[in-house]
């Protein structure tokens, strides 16, 4: 409560002798189906600032941005523009008013060029109401350029990389005549040299008198670019001020609202011998040369930058992509693994990054995800037997404390922590030998989150060896028992939990230092 | 990926150039300019209907009801011929054109608005639009006889060593490759079919690009109802039965993906003239006509594989080494 | 929060609603109402329709449309569709009619038609899960592929003269009005039902056409599930072609001409979601009961088929629009 | 007032000129009979298994005869074998059904004055001989094949005449069109195209017409006056036959009646009034022929071409 109105003071009472805010939120709410994302939120952005927005996973950070930039509307609230009040009820209305946005997740075209990526939906006209290409390519190359992107503006997306699909997105959000630029975790797939790049940027778009809004989960940018931040927690506004009079530490404590160590509660279990071992595992364009081993109990770390090849490389030992070469041991035997079945069938079980694609079954009920790879169990002769399902789906969804009003609900009404649940119950009720948890708590809020890593916890200590994928330092550092690194596909590091620092793990995921 | 687009075209013309040379090794004259014209000017139509199908698709839709259009767009014109000579053919081709689109644009709609999947709407109307044919005509039939000079003469003026049926489909041609590549229309239905997600984002309304294609397509069937019908001077319920799917097999050889987002004009153009070619070299070569259905049938099951090993998509390229050689 | 209370797991019920409402509200009523007041409307409007001959006489209108129908449904469920079924047809009976001319009885044709359908699924199964390429294009080019061979067989000639026990399937009758054919379809609609609604099989058919890359990433073999699903269809297109075979004693390549896009009306009638993931065998039973009715009751009024089409096609388009309709009346938005 | 005597015609398929002719021939017919009701009904394409359904719902409504042009003279046997044990009068016309599938069949006319004629037709026009190519209907339609089948009996007769090519345009307008197009193509000497098809014959007029070739290639065959006026007139066809479809709809509806009245009974040597046009005598196979075809030229089309 007292947070509350503190902070909106905050956010209203403008900058010492700083200018007015072009754009100004005021009790924006949002309701997604089970989910309040957005709750009584205020934002004011001022030209030639760096607004900082931070918040846990799921706080409603990409929720805000998406209602700023007209693809979602938002249930109350209103949205001022230099004091006067506006709508945007497309993405493109948006986009005329000069709110422009990197997005989270890149939304691009995969079958067409960049430059037209860059363009779409706002291409610049000749005389006769026709594309201009000519104008289109030129502009493309000058932004591009600007952004320091060696992209060639005729290939088509497909053929890039994350990265720079990244700065495609960025350049996209340069090609208007944008007066407030959000940028949505834009580092996130960036290497280092083009992260400073993206700094300087943003560096001369203050200087050209631009709002902007930036996101991100790291807190040396935020201090190295920031000159405001806003903290939300659980779709609410907790605080806003200036960077200048705060540290670290306590963004931390307003983002999280509890001290940090208690998130991550790995018990230490007894390590046993060896369940798994991965040796030479190549793939044509993915990864190249993996091996490693796993031990009964373990939980093993994966960190990397996002595209490291880490998803991939799992879902090849889990049968989705055949590998080039390698082989895999499963206790003393060397096995084959051509189709998730087998892999299944050998006790290796994966747990999606893509939970809404590859893990969770929306329309179907909760039961019928759970028991879906072990219908061989539940089932008579090939027949079902409903009573068997929900006993099985209720034994392990409640062991997860899901919360859900009847197994029978479509799992694409829960909130997105308890999807994560139906499809992590979904393959514990295999009885696995080893799980692969591909950032298992992405997009869950902090409780789920704390119960996951409990829950992993508890699988280690009763004998499950886990294999836990994951690009929050904190979540890899808390949990696990020893850390491997993968950069640009391959092997670049392997760590005890002992001496362990978020510094080491940086460096060897970004290429800097050479460890191990 | 262009250049590459650019070979699968390549490699359809080639196939047409060896067909036609093929045909013409045995039978002296089918590649004489004079009879090449005569199979363009014969697969005009389907052309036409190829490209408006063409957009369709590329929205990740399907229009299955425009040879039902066209034949209701074609007995409309005939009748009102039919019942008042009077009226001049550029109102009659208005009248078809603006029909079509008429019809186009409730397929569009429902799509649009009512969110109804295309396959089920146009499967509808294609059965609604071929009733109504029969219930306004009373199933008979209009013939040459009741048709205006004007009516029937139009399609077979000779312009230039062409006739005008052949100028309007490369009239046609013209004006969708500058819809497709000049307007924002044209790159909003490539990328509505290609990501629809990701249009959301740039301010794209899937639904009214869809609606657009839709309306698009049904104004091309309403041209052809008109085309066919003066062409062949007759005409009945039965008009083109079954002709689209000979639309979306021109479609699916010229390139243009069923899964959307992915067809230029220069293939659909040639996947038109593929069928064409094979329709008219048949009679020609002496091959029994009975060979025609299953000649066709694996023509496009030949093409589609192409595609479709073409299209597999592959795995995302991470490792420094495999950049370059991809 | 969650870690506190997650000591004592809570209690959650299986079921939500009683199945009860759920049922009130499905597709499956909407049509059996609209298939009672059908009924009613024929037999007020036409006084031969309530006999029991006529209404067997009938059931010929829709069965062999329908047993392929049920495995379609399966197929569209599971996200793909076929286009070649009455090519099939075609193509299996022009093979009898050949087995015919060699000699072989009625066994042998049985077994002809049957391995034919299978056959042609298979290529329809491998053309999808083999080379990946989309279903409604491939099928597209095997439809005429399939029936351009009967064409080529066949050309203007006909087969006839298929032996007398041969009629049994599509002419007799396993006692009084009840035809073998009916018979046929309806062990087939409870076979089916059963396969889909309570087996492990159809469990993964329904998983697949809401997700396929989900259900691969569980560990079923989707593409193997298509395959069998591609068979089936092909085997169903055979035994059709067996009963109609035997119906009309005679084979022409233009047999069955336009039944592929009939059944797919029938699959989308009953429920069918085009778009895969649900519907159910029942919906589609009462969709070929439906549309059997009304071709039939438009019938004995002596409406031309084109005209029933009509109304078979605005069935199709105003039992999905109407729903939503309402619902953007009320909302003044689209769903 | 008794019930009326239900007479149902089956077409190949509806909205076709011909048969649209042959209804108005029975009204007639009916009208003259008086009490009698003419159900007009067929599938609305040319299918067997459409026809089946038609004949099922007119078994249904236990109509009192059945007079069929059948898709296929086979397919529709089971059918109509029903149809007789329950006591219906069966007939075929037109389009013949095989003998145990129907009591009687009339035939327009006998099917060797009808091969006979086409070839006259077009030698008529050819005194130095020459090529000719038959552009025929669907493969399956049972009467063109034994049109032809009998043209080739009596092609003796005309020594300098060769019959270079028989294509199907399957009765489509579009597919006979481009049929004509490569026999155009493929035989440059052509001379004159046999089409004994109503559709047939109006697209391969068309076609020599849109190839410039009036003069040089005589369309001829069996059409409908009305459907032809065009191409007599531009001199596409100089002249081509066909018996009257009002006439055999006519005749058909009087022999259905008389066998479904029970006033004659469908025998060999039986003979069947047919009104005005005289009486059917039945052969062997219990089949007749109403008359000779009637041939159109410029002298007669202006008159005939507003009648049918
Ligand atoms: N389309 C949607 N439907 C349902 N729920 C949604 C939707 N989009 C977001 N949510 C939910 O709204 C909440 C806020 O999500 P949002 O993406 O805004 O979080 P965020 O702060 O951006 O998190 P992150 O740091 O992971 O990007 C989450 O609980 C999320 O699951
Ligand atoms: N080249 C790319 N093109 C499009 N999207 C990509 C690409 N690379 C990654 N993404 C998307 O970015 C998100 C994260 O990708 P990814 O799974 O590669 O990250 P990660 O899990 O952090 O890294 P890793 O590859 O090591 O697993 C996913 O939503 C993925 O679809
Ligand atoms: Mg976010
Ligand atoms: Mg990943």
């Amino acid at each position: 409560m007292n947070d509350q109105s503190l902070a909106r003071a905050a956010v209203l009472r403008p900058p010492a002798a700083g200018p007015n805010p072009v754009l100004r939120l005021s009790g924006i709410g949002k309701s997604f189906p089970g989910v309040r994302a957005l709750q009584d939120v205020e934002l004011a952005l001022y030209p030639g600032q760096v607004t900082a927005l931070i918040g846990e996973n799921g706080a409603g950070k990409s929720t805000l941005v998406k209602i700023l930039t007209g693809i979602y509307q938002p249930d109350a609230g209103r949205i001022e523009l230099d004091g006067a009040p506006v709508r945007f009820p497309t993405a493109l209305s948006a986009t005329q008013a000069g709110v422009t946005a990197i997005h989270q997740e890149t939304v691009l075209f995969d079958d067409l060029t960049v430059v037209e990526n860059i363009f779409l939906g706002h291409q610049p006209r000749n005389r006769f109401g026709l594309l201009d290409w000519g104008r289109m390519t030129r502009e493309a190359k000058a932004i591009l350029d600007r952004i320091g992107a060696r992209i060639d503006p005729h290939v088509t997306l497909r053929e890039l990389g994350i990265a720079s699909k990244h700065l495609v997105a960025i350049a996209r959000a340069l090609s208007v005549e944008a007066r407030v630029v959000v940028m949505d975790e834009p580092t996130a797939a960036l290497s280092q040299t083009e992260i400073e790049e993206l700094y300087e940027l943003v560096d001369r778009l203050k200087a050209d008198g631009k709002a902007i809004l930036f996101i991100s989960h790291k807190f040396d940018e935020i201090f190295r670019i920031a000159d405001r931040y806003t903290v939300f927690r659980d779709g609410q506004m907790v605080e806003a001020g200036l960077i200048a009079d705060v540290t670290e530490d306590h963004l931390v404590e307003r983002m999280v609202g509890r001290s940090v160590d208690t998130i991550f509660p790995k018990r230490h279990a007894a390590i046993g011998p060896e369940v798994l071992a991965v040796e030479g595992y190549s793939h044509p364009t993915e990864f190249e040369d993996i091996s490693f081993t796993l031990r009964r109990g373990e939980i093993l770390g994966f960190y990397g930058l996002v595209g490291a090849g880490r998803s991939e490389f799992m879902q090849a030992l889990f049968g989705v992509t055949k590998p080039s070469r390698g082989t895999v041991r499963i206790g003393r035997q060397a096995v084959a693994i051509r189709s998730p079945a087998e892999a299944i069938g050998h006790g290796i079980v994966y747990v999606p990054e893509d939970r809404g694609k590859q893990g969770a079954i929306r329309p179907l009920p909760i039961v019928q995800n759970v028991t879906l790879p072990s219908l061989g169990r539940t089932s008579r002769k090939g027949f079902l037997r409903m009573a068997e399902e929900f006993a099985l789906a209720r034994r392990y969804t409640e062991r997860l404390d899901l919360r859900a009003s009847a197994l029978d609900q479509p799992v694409g009404n829960l909130s997105g922590g308890n999807q994560q649940k139906v499809v992590i119950a979904k393959w514990l009720a295999t009885q696995p030998r080893v799980i692969i948890l591909d950032e298992p708590t992405k997009g869950i809020d902090v409780g789920s989150k704390a119960a996951v890593h409990e829950f992993m916890s508890e699988l280690a200590a009763e004998g499950l060896s886990v294999i836990m994928v994951s690009s929050e330092i904190p979540e890899i550092l808390g949990m696990s028992d020893r850390v491997i690194v993968m950069r640009e596909g391959r092997l670049a590091a392997e760590f005890p939990r002992e001496g362990l620092t978020p510094e080491m793990l940086v460096r060897a995921a970004a290429g800097y230092g050479r460890a191990a | 990926m262009s250049t590459f687009l650019k070979s699968r075209e390549a490699m359809l013309a080639l196939a047409l150039v060896a067909l036609v040379a093929l045909v013409e090794s045995r039978f002296r004259g089918f590649a004489a300019p004079g009879n090449l014209a005569a199979v363009f000017n014969d697969t005009s139509v389907l052309m036409i209907l190829a490209l408006g199908q063409m957009l369709v698709i590329m929205t990740k839709c399907i229009d299955l009801s425009v040879a039902a259009n066209l034949a209701l767009t074609g007995m409309t014109v005939a009748l009102v011929n039919a019942a008042a000579p009077g009226v001049p053919v550029v109102a009659l081709i208005a009248l078809a054109v603006g029909l079509g689109l008429l019809l186009g644009a409730f397929n569009g709609l429902l799509v649009w608005l009512l969110d109804i999947p295309p396959i089920v709407v146009t499967l509808g109307t294609l059965t609604i639009y071929r009733g109504v044919v029969f219930v306004i005509s009373g199933g008979e039939w209009i013939n040459s006889f009741e048709m205006s000079p004007a009516f029937t003469a139009l399609p077979r003026m000779v312009i230039l060593g062409l006739p005008v049926l052949s100028w309007i489909a490369l009239l046609v041609v013209l004006l969708v490759a500058v819809l497709v590549r000049l307007t924002p229309l044209g790159r909003a239905i490539l990328a509505v079919g290609g990501n629809a997600h990701a249009a959301v984002y740039t301010g794209i309304s899937v639904g009214f690009t869809r609606f657009m294609a839709f309306v698009i397509s049904g104004g091309l069937a309403g041209l052809c109802g008109y085309l066919w019908v003066s062409r062949y001077a007759v005409a009945y319920t039965d008009v083109a039965v079954g002709f689209e799917l000979d639309v979306v097999a021109a479609c699916v050889i010229g390139g243009v993906s069923i899964a959307g987002g992915i067809g230029t004009v220069g293939g659909a153009v040639l996947g038109a003239l593929f069928l064409g070619v094979i329709k008219n070299a048949l009679p020609v070569a002496g091959i029994s006509p009975f060979w025609q259905l299953a000649i066709s049938g694996a023509a496009i099951i030949v093409a589609v594989a192409l595609n479709a090993r073409a299209e597999r998509t592959k795995g995302r390229i991470i490792l420094k080494s495999a950049e370059h050689a991809a | 929060m969650s870690l506190a209370e997650g000591t004592r797991p809570r209690h959650i019920p299986d079921r939500l609603s009683g199945r009860m409402g759920h049922a009130l509200r499905s597709w499956e009523l909407l049509l059996l109402l609209v298939g009672v007041a059908i009924f009613v409307a024929n037999s007020l409007l036409s006084p031969y329709f309530l006999s029991p001959w006529n209404l067997s006489d009938a059931t010929f209108n829709f069965t062999e449309k329908a047993m392929i129908a049920f495995a379609v449904a399966m197929l569209i469920i599971a996200g793909e569709i076929d286009l070649s079924v009455a090519a099939i047809i075609a193509l299996a009976s022009t093979l009898m009619g050949l087995a015919l001319q060699h000699g072989a009885g009625t066994p042998v044709l049985v077994g002809v038609g049957l391995l034919t359908g299978l056959l042609c699924g298979l290529v329809n199964g491998t053309l999808v899960t083999r080379l990946g390429l989309p279903s409604i294009v491939a099928t597209i080019g095997t439809m005429s592929l399939y029936r351009g061979i009967s064409y080529i067989v066949l050309g203007d000639e006909a087969f006839n003269g298929y032996p007398a026990s041969f009629a049994l399937f599509g002419q007799g009758y396993a006692w009084w009005v009840i035809s073998w054919e009916l018979v046929i379809f309806a062990v087939l609609a409870v076979a089916f039902g059963v396969l889909l609604h309570r087996t492990n099989f159809g469990r993964q058919v329904y998983v697949i056409g809401n997700n396929d890359t989900a259900a691969a990433f569980s560990g079923v073999r989707v593409q193997r599930v298509k395959m069998i699903l591609f068979l089936l269809t092909g085997l169903m297109s055979g035994v059709a072609a067996v009963c109609l075979t035997s119906r009309l004693g005679s084979t022409r390549p233009s047999i069955a001409q336009g039944w592929e896009l009939e059944i797919v009306t029938m699959v989308v009638l009953g429920g069918v979601s085009i778009l895969g993931g649900s519907g159910s065998i029942l919906g589609v039973v009462l969709a070929a009961l439906v549309m059997g009715m009304v071709t039939f009751g438009l019938g004995l009024l002596n409406v031309p088929g084109i005209v029933m089409s009509v109304f078979i096609g605005a069935l199709l388009i105003g039992v999905i629009a109407i729903p939503r309709l309402i619902r953007l009346a009320r909302t003044g938005r689209a769903a | 007032q008794d019930d009326p005597v239900r007479i149902a015609l089956v077409v190949k398929s509806l909205g076709n000129g011909f048969f649209e002719a042959a209804n108005r021939g029975a009204e007639e017919a009916a009208a003259e009979l008086g009490n009698v009701e003419i159900i007009y009904t067929g599938p609305t394409s040319t299918t067997a298994e459409g026809q089946i359904e038609v004949i099922n719902s007119l078994i249904a409504q236990g109509v009192d005869a059945i007079a069929i042009s059948a898709n296929d003279p086979d397919a529709v046997v089971p059918a109509l074998q029903k149809a007789m044990q329950r006591g219906i009068t069966v007939i075929s016309w037109d389009s013949g059904v095989a003998p145990e599938g129907r009591q009687m069949h009339l035939s327009p006319s006998s099917n060797e004055l009808i091969g006979q004629t086409i070839i006259k037709l077009a030698a008529d026009q050819l005194p130095e001989g020459g090529q000719v190519a038959v552009l025929s209907a669907t493969s399956t339609s049972t009467n063109q094949n034994i049109w032809i089948e009998e043209m080739n009996k009596v092609m003796g007769d005309y020594p300098n005449i060769e019959v270079v090519a028989t294509v199907y345009g399957d009765d489509l307008a579009d597919k006979s069109y481009r049929e004509t197009q490569g026999l155009i193509q493929t035989y440059p000497d052509l001379d004159a195209i046999i089409a004994p098809t109503s559709v047939g014959i109006v697209a391969a007029a068309q076609a020599v017409a849109d190839a410039g070739k009036i003069g040089q290639i005589n369309v001829t065959g069996l059409g409908l006056p009305s459907e032809m006026a065009g191409a007599v007139e531009s001199g596409a066809s100089k002249s081509f036959a066909i018996w009257n479809p009002v006439d055999l709809g006519y005749a058909t509806t009087m022999i259905a009646y008389h066998l479904a009245q029970g006033d004659a009974t469908a025998e060999p040597g039986a003979a069947i009034p047919m009104g005005r046009i005289g009486t059917a005598t039945l052969d062997d196979n219990n089949e007749a022929a109403m008359a000779v075809p009637f041939t159109y030229d410029a002298s007669n089309i202006e008159e005939f071409k507003s009648v049918f």
